[in-house]
């Protein structure tokens, strides 16, 4: 567990060019598609299909951008714990407003 | 009574000349020091002046309380007395008491490092609280703040007109000193520790820190932006809090909550970790149970995050979510009850002496545990609609708060002021100060238990006069408590000058920091150590000492 | 005694004579509310005494005179399961205990007689459905529930009725409900516990319980002529809300006799149980709250009433008949038999709030 | 062993470069803290983000229909630009943290004036569109009027949005509040962003990076794209809203 010695050998990883260029292009992609879903009829699965993009979207930059791909198993689990405290909090939340409705006391 | 306190020959004995203290001279090399150990040295002087700040405005409060009618000063200025003295105490004191001194000055060396992580931040974080703090004066000085700590919206929003703004962005800049000093040591508990020194050797301090840690790096950004909307809905009307433009004034609670009870436990758990350091050495014995208590410590970071909403439990939050905070919260108070049952029985066949950290934290013991018991009142919801808002709350917090932190805060000082300064504190006179502290305090906010459980609310500035008796009680033990704070302050600023040397380990503990000179060099360790024993292994401190013995002869 | 101060001394024997840990357990829920109070004090005594005798026997068997080397033990599974899980079982008994008292003081029988609640700064004012309005006070009968809907105009209060121990905040811009069944008679204290500015602690008052006949004595000495729906249908029209909602066929708004208490479609599908929360809602906000059949043309009534005027409005409705009359039952004169009646303590529910739904 | 304190000979490490702290055993030990430093950094700007998302989803839920018309109003070409702008610049500054590890100066040089210049231009969009705001009156507490959604006027060749019941129009502050409290924060993200930006740029003309010191740039890297990621969460549920209405 000791931190450095398992992490000094550890070669620095650079990404290629190629693969920034492919997730840019894929980035403009998806913008073009959320836009262009966000004009269809689609009901409630509107906003689902528009965070699902977003969350595709974001994974891509946190993966390759921000390089958590390549990192090691402590960063990939910070990023879980940043993700895993921001749902507690929305969800805790949103467990109040939810529940509000159902029952008039 | 035998004691533990292996002092060299003072005859002989002297400070080592180069140190920290003496590495660099001039009020310059303090104010742009990157020395983790002169940060925490400047925090500890930071603190102490709000704390006694904090507690001055503590002590107006109980005189104002002396009587039922509000004579000694109006309403207004009551209110402003006490939101001064919870916003002084909690973000200037609380928050930052064990981790940016002791924490500061004693996490890397545990782990076996030469500094923080990143000492620059370090530093950064120090001036932030005193950007932070002095704003909170200014505030003070030019009109005060009357909202409570509590910041409630539409309170603070439309229905004050004092220093709200300058007060929120105070707590604000204040709160990156926190998130600073957490984030700090988190990397360098994660990525500085020694060779050998695995997660399972760390100290319980390291270990109660870095809980911490973690809630002051998730939990504070959240305080922070809803003092931001606070700021921006008072100054420029936005309208997310405010229920006339439809917005929901449960949510500012919701947000402010969501940092707030954790923030309990960022008080708490450093001061937990003192506990497990002090009851280990002055028992002689390993912490029994020794990853219970280091999981207890992560538990309670984890589940701190999930049960914010029993602060609101008749605010009319829905019943079903009530249900679901309530639940937790009873699990939360597990892991507390793990810890006091574990240090109790580290005690069981050890060898114990009685020296002042140690009867701060028996103190702690006593305390902490009737604070965290009340607190299951609190989290049951249906005994919460009674007691909540009441000053059973406020008798509860501080059991836990000052009974709590500031004990720990008080034993760790005591313990480590030998290697804070090279030199010992006064052992009689201090022992004295806890015994005074430990009865002030149960005079002080015992009675006000009995008070909320009559249903006195809390924050009034006049009372009905039945409760006033009991009121005179814990206003004359606020003057107790009074004298037992001030005690310390004065013998250990004596102790600089005149107390004994104390030497590399008087308390032949077992720590990283106590096998390196006193006061520290400026990088700590000449060689960083490899790390084999274990944490509290007294029996490799014996072996180290017969060893150094023979290689003596 | 002389060497004591006759200041203190009198402190002490009127702290001695008055002393008491619980304040009077004036209502049904207080003896429940004290009964989980003892449990719970008499667990955590159990708990710091045994915390207590463990440091205390352990410092004084093994301080260092007696034992002077330590015996190093790493810990036991079976003693941390051990106070982990009676801890744990006892939180949780607690925790149930708690949620069933929690929801029986959330919840108001279906019985039980109506006072509205505006909380201000810094006042209370109470309306009762005959009309009587009293600030820092409220007066309500023995063994009767009473259900309090509360509003607050401008930042959260708190309701604070020790004695009952009963409290719930008034929150700006949303009814809460809390009820309450007095079980003596006497005057007890009103607090706002919930810090609401200046003069907070100025915002207290009290909580006047009286037999039925002395209540209905106060009903008629202190009643302002109008009743809260007959104030409720001045307002009705002069609101033009009789424009639209009267009841004809054909009528642009829907017909709201009866309405109360009922189970609504609105026009997004939606399924609501009409109470006094939903109509003050539909009032201030109609365009979410429209009727499933019905055109969103009502306007928005946000501004133009004010909390008092809503409580009447909705008092109206909730005793509209179908001939668009309000129910003579809930008229000052009407309501004193009621409370009278041959065997009131057999019938509490006879009261107003059951009549009117029959 | 039994001694613990005596020292380890750092000998693998043998000559340390210059910008190595003292404090760090190792450069990789230093790369690595000040990188997870970062991420621990960019969780508490998550979290200082997601008490707003927060605030949003509740009142998304609670006023859709006030939600939908305030989105219509903003202009979804600028904000799909201005979307496509900000991926570009995060793109270029993963070009530049690139080059900076390949100590290419030059592009580093060109890729941080392009992020630059892209970051700029997502500002003047930016502002371009809180100008239409204020000419719209909708800019909450100081200068807002709900009645242009009761009154929607058309825009020139589009026809005029559905009008809004009064209560439900007044809701729309709170969009708006969201919105500039979101949208603001971000640009402030920005801002301190195009700051650092200008002082890598000096650094980098000076040749601060040829060494292979590159933590900054590595670490303003992840910064740039945190403020990416939030944009990318943004544009859906501000512009987004029922666009097909």
């Amino acid at each position: 567990m000791s931190a450095h010695e398992e992490h000094s050998s550890e070669e620095q990883h650079i990404v290629s060019p190629k693969i920034y260029v492919l997730i840019a292009t894929a980035l403009l992609l998806c913008t073009a598609l959320t836009v262009a879903a966000s004009y269809l009829e689609l009901g409630p699965w509107n906003a689902v299909v528009a965070l699902a993009i977003a969350v595709f979207k974001a994974s891509l930059v946190v993966l390759f951008f921000m390089h958590i791909k390549y990192s090691s198993k402590l960063m990939k689990l910070t990023v879980g714990a940043g993700l895993f405290t921001f749902l507690t909090l929305v969800g805790m939340s949103m467990s109040d407003y939810i529940s509000r409705a159902w029952g008039s006391f | 009574m035998s004691s533990i306190v292996s002092l060299p020959d003072q005859s002989t004995a002297r400070i080592p000349k180069r140190n920290y203290l003496t590495n660099e001279n001039g009020i310059l090399s303090w104010l742009l020091t990157g020395d983790h150990k002169r940060i925490a040295i400047l925090y500890l002087i930071s603190i102490t002046f709000f704390f006694f700040i904090g507690g001055a405005l503590a002590g107006l409060i109980r005189l104002e309380l002396l009587t039922p009618q509000s004579d000694l000063m109006a309403a207004d200025t009551y209110n402003k007395v006490f939101s001064m003295h919870g916003i002084v105490m909690i973000f200037l004191f609380l928050v930052p008491s064990v981790p940016a001194t002791l924490g500061n000055f004693l996490i890397p060396i545990m782990v076996g490092a030469k500094d923080l992580a990143f000492p620059k931040i370090n530093l950064l974080s120090w001036y932030l609280y005193m950007i932070g703090g002095c704003l909170t004066l200014w505030a003070m000085i030019t009109g005060g703040v009357d909202t409570g700590w509590t910041f409630t919206t539409p309170l603070s929003t439309h229905y004050v007109n004092t220093n709200v703004v300058t007060t929120g962005l105070a707590i604000f800049i204040a709160g990156f000193a926190s998130i600073f000093t957490g984030l700090n040591f988190i990397v360098t508990i994660h990525r500085m520790r020694a060779p050998g020194m695995t997660w399972f050797k760390l100290p319980l301090f390291v270990w109660s820190n870095y809980a911490a840690s973690i809630l002051m790096v998730l939990g504070t950004p959240v305080l922070a932006i809803a003092l931001v909307l606070v700021v921006l809905e008072r100054t420029i009307g936005i309208g997310v809090f405010d229920p006339t433009k439809g917005g929901d004034p449960l949510l500012f609670q919701h947000l402010f909550w969501f940092y707030s009870h954790p923030a309990v436990y960022i008080m708490i758990l450093p001061g937990m970790g003192v506990i497990s350091e002090v009851i280990s050495t002055f028992s002689r014995k390993r912490v029994f149970g020794y990853s219970a208590v280091a999981f207890s410590s992560v538990a309670i970071a984890v589940f701190g995050f999930f049960v914010w909403e029993h602060h609101m439990f008749i605010m009319g939050v829905s019943n079903y979510s009530t249900l679901v905070f309530s639940l937790l919260t009873m699990l939360v108070a597990v892991p507390s009850a793990i810890k006091i049952f574990n240090w109790a029985f580290t005690l069981y066949k050890g060898s114990i002496t009685f020296e002042t950290p140690m009867l701060y934290a028996f103190g702690f013991m006593g305390l902490f545990t009737i604070g965290g018991l009340t607190g299951v009142f609190l989290g049951s919801s249906g005994t919460d609609i009674h007691l909540t808002e009441t000053y059973f709350i406020v008798a509860h917090f501080h059991f836990v708060m000052v009974g709590g932190m500031l004990m720990a805060f008080l034993a760790g000082i005591h313990f480590w002021w030998p290697k804070l300064t090279g030199r010992m504190y006064p052992e009689k006179i201090s022992q004295l100060a806890a015994v005074v502290t430990f009865i002030g305090f149960n005079f002080t906010f015992f009675p006000q238990f009995l008070l909320g459980m009559l249903g006195m609310p809390r924050r009034y500035a006049a009372y009905p006069p039945e409760f006033q008796v009991l009121n005179v009680f814990s206003t004359a033990g606020a003057t107790i408590l009074g004298v037992g704070y001030l005690l310390p302050i004065l013998y250990l600023i004596w102790s600089l000058k005149y107390g004994k040397v104390a030497g590399n380990n008087p308390w032949q503990a077992t720590g990283l920091e106590w096998q390196i000179q006193s006061p520290p060099l400026t990088e700590n360790f000449i060689e960083i150590p490899v790390v084999t024993q274990d944490a509290y292994d007294y029996e490799w401190l014996e072996r180290q000492k017969e060893r150094e013995v023979t290689q003596v002869g | 005694m002389d060497h004591i101060s006759p200041v203190l001394w009198q402190f002490l024997v009127k702290w001695l004579t008055n002393f008491a840990v619980i304040p009077p357990e004036a209502s049904k829920v207080a003896p429940q509310m004290d009964a989980l109070l003892l449990f719970m004090t008499l667990v955590s005594l159990v708990g710091l005494v045994l915390v207590i005798f463990l440091v205390v026997t352990f410092s004084i068997l093994y301080r260092r005179e007696r034992h002077p080397v330590a015996t190093q033990i790493e810990g036991s599974t079976l003693l941390e399961a051990t106070w982990t899980i009676i801890p744990l079982g006892l939180f949780l008994v607690m925790f149930v205990w708690g949620s069933v008292l929690y929801f029986r003081i959330y919840t108001p029988p279906p019985n039980a007689m109506q006072v509205y609640v505006v909380g201000k700064q810094w006042m209370w004012k109470a309306e009762h459905p005959g009309g009587q309005h009293e600030i820092n006070s409220l007066h309500v009968p023995i063994n009767q529930p009473v259900q309090l809907t509360l509003i607050s105009q401008d930042v959260f209060h708190s309701f604070s009725m020790p004695a009952f121990r009963v409290k719930r905040e008034a929150i700006p811009g949303r009814y809460t409900t809390v009820w309450f069944e007095a079980t003596e008679t006497g005057t007890f204290h009103l607090f706002c516990s919930q810090y609401c500015g200046t003069a907070h602690s100025a915002m207290i008052g009290d909580i006047v319980v009286m037999s039925p006949e002395n209540y209905k004595k106060w009903l008629q000495s202190s009643t302002s002529g109008v009743s809260l729906a007959q104030d409720g249908e001045r307002l009705f029209a002069s609101l033009s809300c009789s424009a639209c909602h009267n009841g004809t066929p054909g009528a642009r708004g829907p017909n709201l006799a009866g309405v109360y208490g009922s189970t609504l479609t609105l026009s997004d599908g939606q399924k609501v149980t009409v109470d006094d929360a939903y109509l003050r809602q539909a009032i201030l906000n109609p365009s979410a709250h429209i009727t499933q059949g019905y055109s969103p043309i009502m306007p928005t009534y946000q501004g133009q009433v004010s909390e008092e005027g809503l409580f009447s409005l909705v008092e109206y409705i909730k005793n509209l008949d179908s001939n668009y009359r309000i129910k003579q039952t809930t008229t000052t004169t009407e309501l004193a038999p009621v409370a009278t009646a041959a065997t009131p303590a057999a019938s509490p529910a006879a009261n107003n709030g059951k009549v009117s739904h029959e | 062993m039994d001694s613990p304190t005596v020292a380890l000979h750092e000998s693998s490490h043998g000559e340390h470069p210059s910008y190595q702290r003292h404090h760090f055993v190792s450069m990789a030990q230093q790369k690595e803290s000040a990188s997870f430093g970062m991420w621990l950094f960019l969780l508490t700007e998550i979290m200082f983000f997601g008490g707003m998302f927060t605030a949003y989803l509740v009142y998304r839920n609670w006023y859709y229909p006030a939600f939908v018309a305030g989105s219509h109003t903003l202009s979804i070409v600028l904000g799909t630009t201005n979307t496509g702008v900000l991926i570009t610049s995060s793109f270029t500054m993963a070009m530049g943290v690139w080059c900076a590890e390949t100590r290419r100066r030059g592009g580093l040089i060109l890729s941080l004036i392009l992020t630059l210049v892209l970051g700029l231009a997502f500002l003047g969009i930016k502002s371009v569109e809180y100008h239409e705001k204020w000419v719209q009156h909708h800019v909450p507490g100081l200068r807002f009027d709900a009645m242009t959604f009761v009154h929607p006027k058309a825009e020139p060749g589009q026809a005029a949005e559905p009008p809004l019941p009064l209560d439900m129009a007044q809701h729309t502050e709170v969009y708006f509040s969201l919105y500039f409290a979101m949208t603001g924060m971000h640009a402030l993200h920005m801002i301190i962003g195009m700051g650092l930006l200008v002082y890598m740029l000096i650094q980098a003309i000076r040749g601060a990076y040829d060494n292979g010191n590159i933590a900054f740039i590595e670490n303003f890297g992840l910064y740039w794209h945190f403020v990416d990621i939030v944009w990318i969460f943004l544009f859906p549920l501000l512009y987004l809203i029922s666009r097909h209405q």
